[in-house]
């Protein structure tokens, strides 16, 4: 078994971070707050390490099969008997892997940002948010309840909020912070009906016990479940939809991308961390750790994913080729590539050879993990040098940058799929994948591996080629010094040495061991795409030339909707503003102003205008009111003589 | 625990209030305040003791004292988990209420008298198990409000003073019709327990549960009769706020819990339905509405109608899970929205706006008051760590229990509002707290006062603790709700 | 004899205090200031009097009748007349009359004695006439003005038409029972027509002396024009000592007829809630806001009384209890500022709380009694009606008159809300109290809020029969 | 015509209150009124004194009745006709229309 | 058949009520005062005609002696003479008339239709003397005490007559 108090030290050192600098940052550690922080995020970092070491060598397999374990678990909330929200570590060849991609992105974030935010006034709040992501993305890969996960979920949420709104006095960014936490929480409304329906139908919310009960086929609970259904599909599916959907808000897949290229507007080492290495992820991490039910019980659901993926993928793609913010680039490209491990997932099977999708996704999450990384810090160096995100005000900046621009490189051909460089190895597998199962789908991927290599390129080039770029200011600092420059070197590494990992050993859909080999007669096409890819990016953009001018003039309107993101984002603005806002918001507002409370109103209005219409009776005459005593007299005795004896 | 030391506290605070004078005002009532809060914890304290060391009694530490005998009325105290939960959470917001008004200048005294009279209705209100004391207390509450409202409040108060002391006595007299109904009909009782061993018809149990509850549904904000909400929480002094939201709004709803639900489970389930679509509404309606609003005060005053419906929702579920959730809610809320309004306040008190608009940029000049603007926020919008996720979750899981589609409908629609809440609070917050400052003058304010900081902390903590750890207060609401939705299914 | 002075003692000691006033007003020379706390010495004596040496039984043949109900039914009215020589002290000592004043007023109060000791229609009759006559008097005690004149005009010509109708009933009850003394009456009633006529006679005087919609058009008039220390009597005293003898002709002398009165009781008294109510929400003058206010609450008793259970007659005793009060301290402060700053209206009350805190406190609280929100008295007072009119299971009823409360409700707080609210650029000043109004309104203040918490009141009127 | 009897005479006094109600609701002179009340006291006198002859001629009760009413009648004329000419002196009329400041 | 006493009855009925119809409408109003005065006697008419002697004496002594004597002077005091009394408006006088004849038309009904216990009319008359013993008596038929309270009401009157009627000129200041 993993020792409890280390994990609880991994998952509780970011934490610890957080609470400490963000209670007492400004007080105790003004400056020195980024150090602290790293510190503990390194030996968390280093701990993880250890457990993945222990977890896949010291307590190694039994007869092949990696097992699942849950060293802790504490009942945190109980609904009733036999059903509550447990808090607890399930770990498993999954959620270690995750542990070392989480702690190892956020420890290269942690010393990158010690450089590329010196100077910044809030320094300490800046590593608090860092420590609270990082505490709240290692809650998520650990649940070991599927309520854990949405409550982590949720954390890692808000804490993506938090750093994307981190400038918070520039509206762009406040913008786009909400614009994140709305749409991801919009896909999460579906993640807890599909929660609520899984609970309903599994009773209990215990991953274990969960995809234990909803996958045996005969069980109660399989029977019972399926008695429900809605609208002809049944509830186990709705809810596997429905959890998907959450999964795919935080992992931008189409159509709930669009928060993703404005997140941007955060630090480009929060951008590394979140939008590329590990909060994006979530969701495909969340359809591989209920994999078994969605492979079992719904594989319909399964091609959904498999689909969606694949149109998020390309879609992305495309986008990608006609941006010119770097960092949006970078953006579309790591939902391409989210897409390429959504439908790895969704062309896989459970159990044995049939589900080299699983292992290929999760591989590709790991390798991607460190390209993309790599990529988004490297472009952090370049923006912290230039001061500027467009392409058009950079080129040539190979001299002044010179570990940057080899270490983009790397990344550049590890994404582009380049062996031996690490996305080689994954993406083959994927293409693998797609190619056994859904051949439309490999078609897709295969385009999509072509453009990507494409965009890379056209940013590489742009970047560090092309004319060069024109020293505005007096004050240069080269690449950031030590603390900008280690990280770099050590995604590097990562990036291109990652794909020896012999991943299908540690990480299968059923825990046993899987053999995978390159085979080098399917592996030319996808090269031969990539390689070509790279080559239209020389020819158009190594040097300063009208040639992408032409090209984009020669393919018009795809062009110009590509290069407007597909108008996607206007549509979600016609819909919330128009629809949401000023159709049902204003009329609920005037509804309740006009009507219910106009009613209230009414009621007094009429209360005073009847005791005006009556003030005649009190006519002041004496000889009236004895009228009007005679008057009742004579009615009340006939009433009561004649009437109601 | 003598739990009558619960209303006595709070009167010997109120009547030192009203002898002492100038300066010593404040800090008596901030003695008292502290005082009550001491007792409430204490009596968590008892009361967990006693159910560890497994007392069973439906109610602990109960005391009957007969007072009217013709009519056979009598002060009849006793405490379950929800009393004492809601004990807690009175006396936590009334030393929050306290503190914030701590730079009240126009007539101090009559201020921190009124405010330590509403304490003492809302902690007789949740002691009380005869229903003639319990409307008793219920009825205190409504004078200090219009009052407070009238004489302390901003805009339009006279309107919305009346309206809402309108408003409530309408309420009230619905519950009054029902509570004699339920009088006469029960053996000429209003003893709360004893009347839940009356068998009473299932004919008369429908006729007399929509007095009870609509009347406790109108102190608690249930559409469409919230509208005494928005005007009345406008108008309010911030400590006045406070207490409408955080106390006065869950008098009703334990009312329809305690009263309504409890001693007419046939009623309960015949109206069950209406209680469902309506509350369903409110969540959706209030939230949409909200969305709408400009003046933050307005704004929480319509969140709350919106959170307020998960509580009447849950009630209407009528399983255990939701009611518990219910419970933990009007908790939650209550904790929430009073320290909402207290920033809302401590804004007001330093930009003289209320307007979303006209504000922008504070984090800058205000760390503390933005910082917990945000974490109030996110209560709000359901965020895990804080107190409203665990009550809207408790709520959601406990109203899937029952499988039908109206009941599904009613979940998802529910559900889907923590959307629109996350819209209109994203807006409120970063309106106000992020960009640019917006106006000059904004940078030379001053953060919280002492006064102001212990106060939010106290709610803060309040909410982080239930929100973290929420397995106590459940544990304790559990049990008591429990026997509620029992009877509810016959058992 | 002894039996005479036991059982006929509180009738006795104000025949006395008469006979006391008369030697003062033909001594003359005694000037008001000194005169005053005499008087009030003495009425104060009178209460307590009230309370000691209290028999039971009958004298003269069963028309004088006395019970400790009764005697706890005189001993109220006993003390509504001692605070309004209290409350309305400033308005005696400049009056010119003051002698004659109390004179009538005690004159009117034995009237009253004697009525609800009555045990006969001739003695219910003269008894009624003796309360009366002499207030329509009162009603005139402001001589210079027209309004007072008016006010006492419409009460003696309504009061005398009233007693027709009422005589004509009596008349009709004579002829088919053949006898006027309540012990016989029951036993003589069958429900006929003529029988039913006459009681509906008969008790439309009762609905006028309590202005019971639609007999109570003359009484906001009067109270308007009367000097207030004579509304105070006359809606207060008058009206509770109506609601008793009331009590005892309808659960006594009409039982046989008790389904009749019953379904009578409930219309009128929704009628009067209602358009009590709804006349008082539009209301400026406070005196008249007071008359309406106080027709309203007769509804309230009518509920209570249509009971016909000892609850009822609990219920009823105690909220007149509550209500001389209430009323009194309401009227109480209305006379002193009225008196002082000339203010009848409710928008010269603006602003009043910023110079005389006392007054303004005892107004809210008279007004929230009057309203009945806890934790004043009258909430007990209104709940134990309604309790008790809910008894025969009339929802609908009780609800109608929960309602009205929102109603009333809302006319006491434009009042509260003139004198804590609305801003004013000139308040009243301060108000120079005297003594005994101060103690006049301390005593009503105590009474608003120990009366209804205090339960031993309530249960000591149950054992009361 | 027949022998005159109790119904005869509780004709004539019916007839003659409510002409006397009549008088009262329609004179505008506050005296007459007060005369139309008298003719209503009267009627009801006539009422118990039949009632007492022909109906209870073993009691007096009728009778007595009627002897006091007449005294309450005396002593309401005279206050109500010192009222009434206190508001002659205030106001220098009696027509009751001009009494009528007090309303609504 | 008609004997004299009927025909008494007759003449006193016709006086009295014609008398009484008279007051209420004439015009003038110290015709009103003595068709009232007419309407009167002719009830103590009617008393003698049922030979209740004492009563009828006291009906002429109080009423016509006092009451109406009253009347006439308080004319006197507040009437500016060969006025004739204003009119009244014509709706009022409908309504009353509409409402008084309902009334009477529903009391006269009731009334001719119960039957009242006739007792053997011709019993001893009631003497003075008798009249006298009750009127002091204060055991069952006594009537002392309802003699006590209307003289204390007839005090009350007087004091509050004087108080109000008596009243010294208001001071011009």
């Amino acid at each position: 078994m993993p020792n409890v108090t280390i994990i609880a030290l991994i998952v509780l050192l970011p934490l610890a971070a957080f609470l400490l600098l963000g209670l007492f940052g400004k007080s105790l550690f003004n400056k020195g707050g980024g150090i602290v922080a790293t510190m503990m995020m390194l030996v968390s970092a280093v701990l993880a390490l250890y457990t993945a070491y222990q977890y896949f060598f010291v307590y190694g397999s039994t007869g092949g099969v990696y097992h699942q374990c849950i060293p802790w678990q504490i009942t945190w909330l109980q609904f009733y008997n036999g059903l509550s929200i447990n808090i607890g570590f399930l770990v498993d060849p999954i959620s270690v892997i995750m542990l070392v991609v989480v702690t190892f992105i956020s420890l290269m974030v942690h010393i990158y940002s010690l450089g590329y935010m010196k100077g910044e006034g809030r320094l300490p709040v800046y590593f608090a948010f860092l420590g609270l992501f990082t505490f709240s993305m290692l809650g998520l890969v650990l649940a070991s309840n599927i309520f854990q996960t949405y409550i982590f979920w949720e954390l890692v949420g808000v804490s993506s909020f938090l750093l994307i709104g981190f400038y918070y006095n520039r509206p762009s960014a406040v913008a786009a912070c909400k614009k994140a936490f709305i749409v991801t929480r919009f896909a999460d409304l579906g993640f807890l009906i599909g929660i609520l329906i899984f609970s309903f139908c599994a009773n209990t919310l215990d991953f274990s016990t969960l995809i234990q009960r909803l996958t045996a086929t005969g069980s109660n609970e399989v029977k019972t479940a399926a008695t429900y259904s809605f609208m002809g599909i049944s509830a186990l599916s709705w809810g596997a939809v429905l959890v998907f959907i959450g999964g795919a808000g935080k992992s931008a897949m189409f159509p709930l991308h669009i928060w993703l290229p404005d997140a941007m507007e955060g630090p480009t080492p929060v951008s590394a961390l979140i939008h590329a290495a590990t909060m994006v992820v979530a969701g495909v991490y969340l359809v591989a750790r209920l994999f078994p039910v969605f492979a079992i019980a719904t594989p319909g659901v399964l091609q959904i994913v498999g689909w969606v993926g694949a149109v998020s993928a390309i879609i992305a793609a495309v986008i990608a080729c006609t941006q010119t913010d770097i960092k949006r680039v970078l953006a579309y490209s790591t939902m391409s590539q989210i897409g390429f491990m959504m439908f790895a997932l969704g062309v896989s099977n459970y159990g044995g050879e049939q589900g080299l999708g699983y292992t290929a996704a999760m591989f590709h999450l790991f390798t991607h993990a460190m390209f993309k990384a790599l990529l988004f810090l490297g472009a952090g160096s370049v923006i912290h040098y230039v001061h500027n995100n467009d392409m058009a005000a950079m080129g040539g900046l190979r001299k002044q940058l010179p570990i940057t621009h080899i270490t983009f490189l790397i990344a550049c051909l590890a994404i582009a799929g380049i062996p031996p460089f690490a996305g080689f190895f994954s993406k083959e597998e994927i293409l693998l994948a797609a190619y056994q199962h859904n051949t439309a789908i490999y078609y897709i991927a295969l385009v999509t591996s072509g453009l990507t290599a494409f965009y890379m390129f056209r940013l590489y080039f742009s970047i560090f080629w092309g004319k060069p770029y024109e020293n505005h200011s007096a004050h240069r600092h080269g690449e950031g010094g030590f603390v900008m420059v280690l990280p770099l070197v050590l995604l590097a590494v990562g990036a291109a040495a990652a794909g020896f990992i012999p991943f299908g050993h540690f990480v299968t859909s059923d825990g046993s061991r899987l053999e995978s080999s390159v085979h080098v007669q399917f592996s030319l096409l996808p090269v031969g795409l990539a390689l070509a890819g790279i080559f239209i990016a020389t020819w158009m953009y190594k040097t300063d030339s009208d040639r992408p001018a032409r090209v984009a003039a020669s393919i018009g309107g795809l062009y110009k909707a590509a290069y407007h993101k597909f108008y996607i984002d206007e549509v979600y603005v016609f819909i919330t503003k128009k629809i949401l806002f000023n159709g049902i918001g204003k009329l609920a507002a005037w509804f309740d102003r006009s009507i219910v409370d106009g009613l209230v109103n009414l009621t007094g209005t009429c209360t005073v205008a009847i005791s005006r219409g009556i003030k005649k009776m009190q006519s002041g005459k004496v000889q009236g009111y004895a009228l009007y005593f005679l008057a009742g007299v004579i009615v009340l005795a006939t009433l009561f003589i004649y009437v109601w004896k | 625990m003598n739990l009558l030391s619960l209303i006595l506290l709070p009167l010997l605070t109120a009547v030192t209030v009203l002898l002492c004078r100038g300066g010593q005002v404040k800090w008596v009532a901030f003695a008292g305040a502290v005082l009550q809060l001491a007792l409430a914890v204490a009596l968590m304290v008892a009361y967990s003791h006693q159910r560890a060391a497994g007392n069973i009694a439906q109610m602990l530490f109960q005391q009957q004292y007969l007072l009217f005998r013709g009519v056979n009325i009598g002060l009849h105290v006793g405490v379950d988990g929800i009393s004492v939960a809601m004990v807690l959470l009175t006396s936590l917001v009334s030393l929050a209420g306290v503190l914030v008004s701590w730079k009240i200048e126009k007539m101090t005294k009559e201020f921190y008298f009124l405010l330590t009279l509403l304490a003492l209705g809302a902690y007789g209100f949740f002691i009380s198990l005869n229903l003639f004391v319990l409307f008793f207390f219920l009825e205190i509450s409504v004078i200090p409000k219009y009052l407070l409202i009238g004489i302390w409040g901003t805009g339009r108060k006279e309107y919305s003073a009346n309206k809402l002391a309108l408003m409530l006595m309408g309420g009230s007299a619905l519950i009054l019709v029902g509570m004699l109904g339920l009088y006469f009909t029960a053996g000429h009782s209003f003893d709360i327990l004893s009347i839940a061993n009356m068998p009473i018809p299932a004919n008369t149990q429908h006729l007399i549960f929509p007095f009870l509850f609509v009347g406790f549904g109108v102190f608690t904000a249930m559409f469409p009769l919230h509208t005494w909400v928005p005007d009345g929480h406008s108008s309010a002094p911030t400590a006045g706020s406070m207490f409408l939201a955080g106390i006065s709004m869950k008098l009703g709803g334990y009312g329809c819990l305690r009263v309504a639900v409890y001693l007419l489970p046939e009623g309960a389930k015949q109206y069950a339905n209406i209680i469902i679509v309506l509350s369903a509404i409110a969540i959706l309606y209030g939230a949409f509405a909200t969305m709408m609003q400009k003046d933050l005060k307005y704004m929480n005053a319509y969140s709350s109608v919106s959170h307020v419906g998960f509580s009447l929702l849950g009630i209407g579920m009528l399983t255990q899970t939701a009611v518990t959730g219910a419970l933990l809610q009007m908790v939650s809320h209550g904790l929430m929205t009073a320290l909402f309004f207290a920033v809302i306040g401590m804004l007001y008190d330093r930009t003289h706006t209320r307007m979303v608009g006209e504000m922008g940029g504070l984090l800058k000049v205000l760390p503390f008051i933005s910082t917990v603007l945000f974490i109030v926020g996110f209560c709000s919008l359901g965020l895990p760590g804080l107190s409203g996720f665990v009550a809207e979750m408790t709520v959601f899981v406990g109203a899937w229990q029952t499988d039908d589609i109206f009941h599904r409908a009613a979940t998802i629609a529910a559900a889907a509002s923590i959307v629109v809440t996350a819209v209109y609070i994203l807006r409120a917050v970063a309106q106000t707290t992020m960009g640019p400052v917006k106006n000059e003058q904004f940078l030379h304010l001053k953060d919280a006062a002492w006064y102001e900081r212990l106060a939010a902390m106290l709610l803060v903590a309040a909410i982080v603790g239930i929100g973290m750890a929420p397995g106590w207060l459940a544990d304790l609401l559990r049990p008591a709700a429990e026997i509620i939705t029992n009877r509810i299914a016959g058992k | 004899m002894n039996e005479l002075l036991t059982l006929m003692k509180s009738e006795l000691v104000l025949t006395v205090l008469i006979f006391l006033l008369l030697f003062v007003k033909i001594g003359r020379g005694v000037r008001n200031e000194a005169l005053l706390p005499i008087i009030q010495v003495l009425l104060l004596l009178n209460f307590i009097v009230g309370f000691f040496f209290n028999g039971e039984g009958s004298l003269f043949g069963g028309m004088f009748h006395t019970s400790s109900l009764i005697a706890f039914e005189k001993n109220i009215l006993s003390l509504a007349v001692y605070l309004i020589s209290l409350l309305f002290a400033g308005w005696l000592k400049k009056s010119q009359h003051m002698p004659e004043f109390f004179l009538l007023m005690i004159t009117a109060l034995l009237g009253m004695f004697l009525m609800i000791s009555s045990g006969n229609l001739l003695m219910f009759y003269l008894s009624l006439e003796l309360s009366t006559i002499p207030v329509a008097a009162m009603a005139n005690f402001d001589l210079d003005k027209k309004r007072s004149s008016e006010g006492a005009m419409k009460m003696i010509l309504s009061s005398a038409f009233s007693s027709g109708i009422l005589l004509f009933g009596i008349s009709l009850v004579y002829g088919a029972t053949g006898t006027l003394a309540f012990a016989e009456i029951p036993a003589q009633l069958n429900g006929s027509p003529l029988q039913v006529l006459a009681f509906v006679f008969l008790f439309s005087a009762f609905a006028f002396k309590l202005s019971v919609v639609p007999f109570h058009l003359w009484a906001a008039d009067v109270y308007e024009g009367s000097p207030i220390a004579v509304t105070a009597f006359l809606s207060v005293v008058s009206k509770a000592s109506m609601a008793f003898i009331l009590i005892t002709v309808l659960y006594q002398v009409f039982k046989p007829l008790q389904s009749i009165w019953y379904n009578m009781l409930v219309l009128l008294a929704m009628a009067t809630m209602v358009v009590g109510n709804l006349f008082a929400l539009r209301q400026q003058n406070i005196k008249r806001l007071f008359a309406f206010s106080s027709i309203a609450q007769v509804g309230f008793v009518l509920v209570g009384i249509s009971s016909n259970s000892t609850l009822g007659v609990a219920s009823v005793v105690y909220f007149m209890l509550i209500y001389v009060f209430s009323a009194m301290a309401a009227l109480g402060v209305a006379a002193v500022v009225s008196h002082h700053a000339g203010q009848e209206n409710i928008d010269g009350y603006k602003g009043l709380y910023k110079n005389n805190k006392f007054l303004s406190w005892a107004m809210a609280l008279a007004l929230f009694s009057l309203a009945g929100i806890p934790p004043t008295a009258g909430f007990f007072g209104k709940l134990f009606l309604l309790a008790a009119g809910g008894e025969r299971g009339a929802y609908w009823f009780i609800t109608v008159a929960a309602l009205n409360m929102i109603v009333s409700l809302y006319y006491y707080l434009r009042v509260v809300r003139a004198i804590f609210m609305d801003a004013n650029e000139k308040p009243i000043d301060i108000i120079p109290l005297g003594n005994t109004e101060r103690l006049g309104l301390v005593i009503c203040g105590a009474g608003i809020i120990l009366v209804g918490l205090a339960g031993g009141i309530f249960n000591f009127i149950q054992t009361l029969h | 015509m027949m022998q005159p009897g109790l119904y005869h005479i509780l004709f004539i006094s019916t007839a003659l209150f409510f002409m006397g109600v009549y008088g009262f609701f329609t004179r505008r002179n506050l005296v007459t009124m007060l005369m139309s009340l008298e003719l209503v006291l009267n009627s009801v006198n006539l009422n118990f004194i039949a009632f007492n002859k022909y109906v209870w001629p073993g009691k007096m009760d009728g009778l007595f009745f009627a002897l006091f009413i007449i005294a309450i009648a005396a002593a309401e004329a005279a206050v109500a006709i010192a009222i009434i000419i206190n508001l002659y002196r205030n106001h220098k009329s009696i027509d009751v229309n001009d009494a009528e400041d007090l309303k609504y | 058949m008609m004997n004299g006493s009927t025909i008494v009855f007759y003449l006193l009925a016709l006086q009295t009520l014609g008398g009484g119809l008279l007051s209420v409408t004439t015009r003038q109003i110290f015709r009103a005062a003595i068709y009232l005065l007419f309407s009167l006697i002719g009830i103590a008419g009617i008393y003698f005609w049922l030979q209740y002697q004492f009563i009828a004496a006291v009906q002429i002594v109080v009423y016509v002696g006092g009451i109406v004597v009253l009347i006439i002077f308080s004319i006197f005091l507040t009437q500016q003479t060969g006025e004739l009394l204003p009119k009244q408006r014509l709706g009022r006088k409908v309504f009353s008339a509409l409402a008084v004849f309902c009334g009477f038309a529903l009391t006269i009904v009731q009334i001719v239709q119960h039957k009242f216990t006739q007792a053997n009319s011709d019993l001893s008359p009631v003497t003075v003397a008798d009249i006298g013993k009750s009127m002091l008596g204060t055991n069952d038929g006594g009537y002392a005490l309802p003699f006590e309270v209307v003289s204390m009401l007839l005090l009350a009157a007087l004091v509050g007559c004087i108080v109000i009627a008596l009243r010294s000129k208001p001071e011009t200041t």
